[in-house]
């Protein structure tokens, strides 16, 4: 996004937002993620307690979603970048 | 909700402090977005679908009290991870918006 | 939550938002109530009308979906009121 | 949403009544959040995903028909149901905060 | 939904909020048309390009999804009008 | 959201142009929810669900780039389509509104 025709009030306003935003998509993202690894990896209601297989499941589930999140996000904003390119500099 | 502080409420002389307002305001959708999906992912492990009776069973009900307390314990170990990888930046805003 | 540190002008806004946003999750409920039991319920299309038997399984679906949500309330307010216990009285 | 009633827009002199606008888009958001899951449950009843084709078939169009007139008469059993239980607080707002 | 209780003042205002809701459901509606004709459609990944098989099945999914959509809304304005017939002309 | 231009921010003397702002909101708002959208998809055709181990292996890797890749070309696609179809008024609004 191409924020060179705001203001300084507007970007100022706009970080603010940003700042809210950011906050609560990490909450969405946790909450999210949360249904997710117990989805996958709780099945078992004979107890009330995780096992250890469970507990090193909800870990792996986790660390693999932030490295794939990451990865995404890396890979969007490459296509980004060049779509932002390609528009500027027409072939 | 992001622009609560610009209401004329957010002036001290309104005696109503809309930052504190606002922070209340998104624990409780947080607080209600967490219990929505603990309610749906219990009633998928716990509850059948054939719907032959209008009651809990014996069975249902105590598979939800366990799921509820397995819930608990995967959001307390899924936030811990999170603190520990300091992953809050990992969304589509960080993405798109690193540069402002 | 904790709203001992908010003013009685404080309190009464949030009040005010709380019930709006029961309604709000009210509405979303039943919405989400709909399409779940319409989902488990209704798989049969050769007629436009609910036969006896969906319409039991309907009933039964709605029933069963507000009592597994008040066993789930019922056991999460008592671990939240665990929590804030054990908040205030560390061991 | 939550916050129209502050705005300068609701003093009466503006003419504009906030309570009745905010109760209007309550209404709103509701109808469209019916008919978005109606769109997307009889699209998984009646639409085969294999898109071998980009018209509805015979088969579909009157799927879609029955889907439709069964998802309302589900709408209208559920809210029946809902309201003779009176169950208007069974949700995490009521567990969490019954005691403001 | 009926505006009649409404003074033009108020009317103004529902207009422009409507109008914002629609661009809003769009968008919403081309993410999810996005996610659902992919989800259908692409399940090979041994190419980063969409083979012409994979791109003739998302076409489908997009006509046929609003052809889908606009037959719901059809049956759905249908079934509205009727029901506030219903409810002004009681038998 | 909705009512920005509402509030004391909106006159021209405060500096900020609430219009843009809004309009800049909601293109946040929709990269963010195509952004959780490509990442739950993704997920769902590249990751395998038994979560044996922490990091993501070599066919994940390259699953999830070429996942990214595709997804791009469908948003595009689609867009094309709707844009010759002129879909923009598909929705349970203009169904319901109509004739305000």
């Amino acid at each position: 996004m191409d924020f060179s025709n705001f203001n300084s009030a507007e970007q100022a306003h706009m970080t603010k937002i940003i700042e809210k935003r950011q906050m609560q998509d990490f909450l969405k993202m946790y909450s999210n993620l949360v249904e997710k690894c117990f989805t996958s990896c709780c099945n078992d209601f004979t107890s009330k307690s995780l096992s250890s297989k469970e507990e090193g499941c909800i870990m792996n589930c986790t660390e693999k979603f932030i490295k794939h999140s990451e990865r995404v996000g890396a890979r969007f904003a490459e296509s980004n970048a060049e779509a932002m390119n390609a528009a500027q500099n027409p072939s | 909700m992001s622009f609560l502080g610009r209401g004329p409420g957010s002036t001290p002389a309104g005696g109503v402090n809309m930052e504190k307002i606002e922070l209340a305001v998104t624990e409780l959708d947080t607080v209600t977005d967490f219990f929505n999906r603990m309610v749906s992912s219990c009633h998928a492990k716990c509850i059948s679908t054939r719907y032959a009776e209008e009651d809990l069973n014996k069975g249902e009900s105590v598979c939800i009290d366990r799921c509820v307390a397995k819930y608990n314990q995967v959001q307390k170990k899924v936030g811990e991870k999170l603190q520990s990888r300091g992953a809050a930046n990992a969304g589509a805003t960080a993405a798109t918006f690193g540069s402002l």
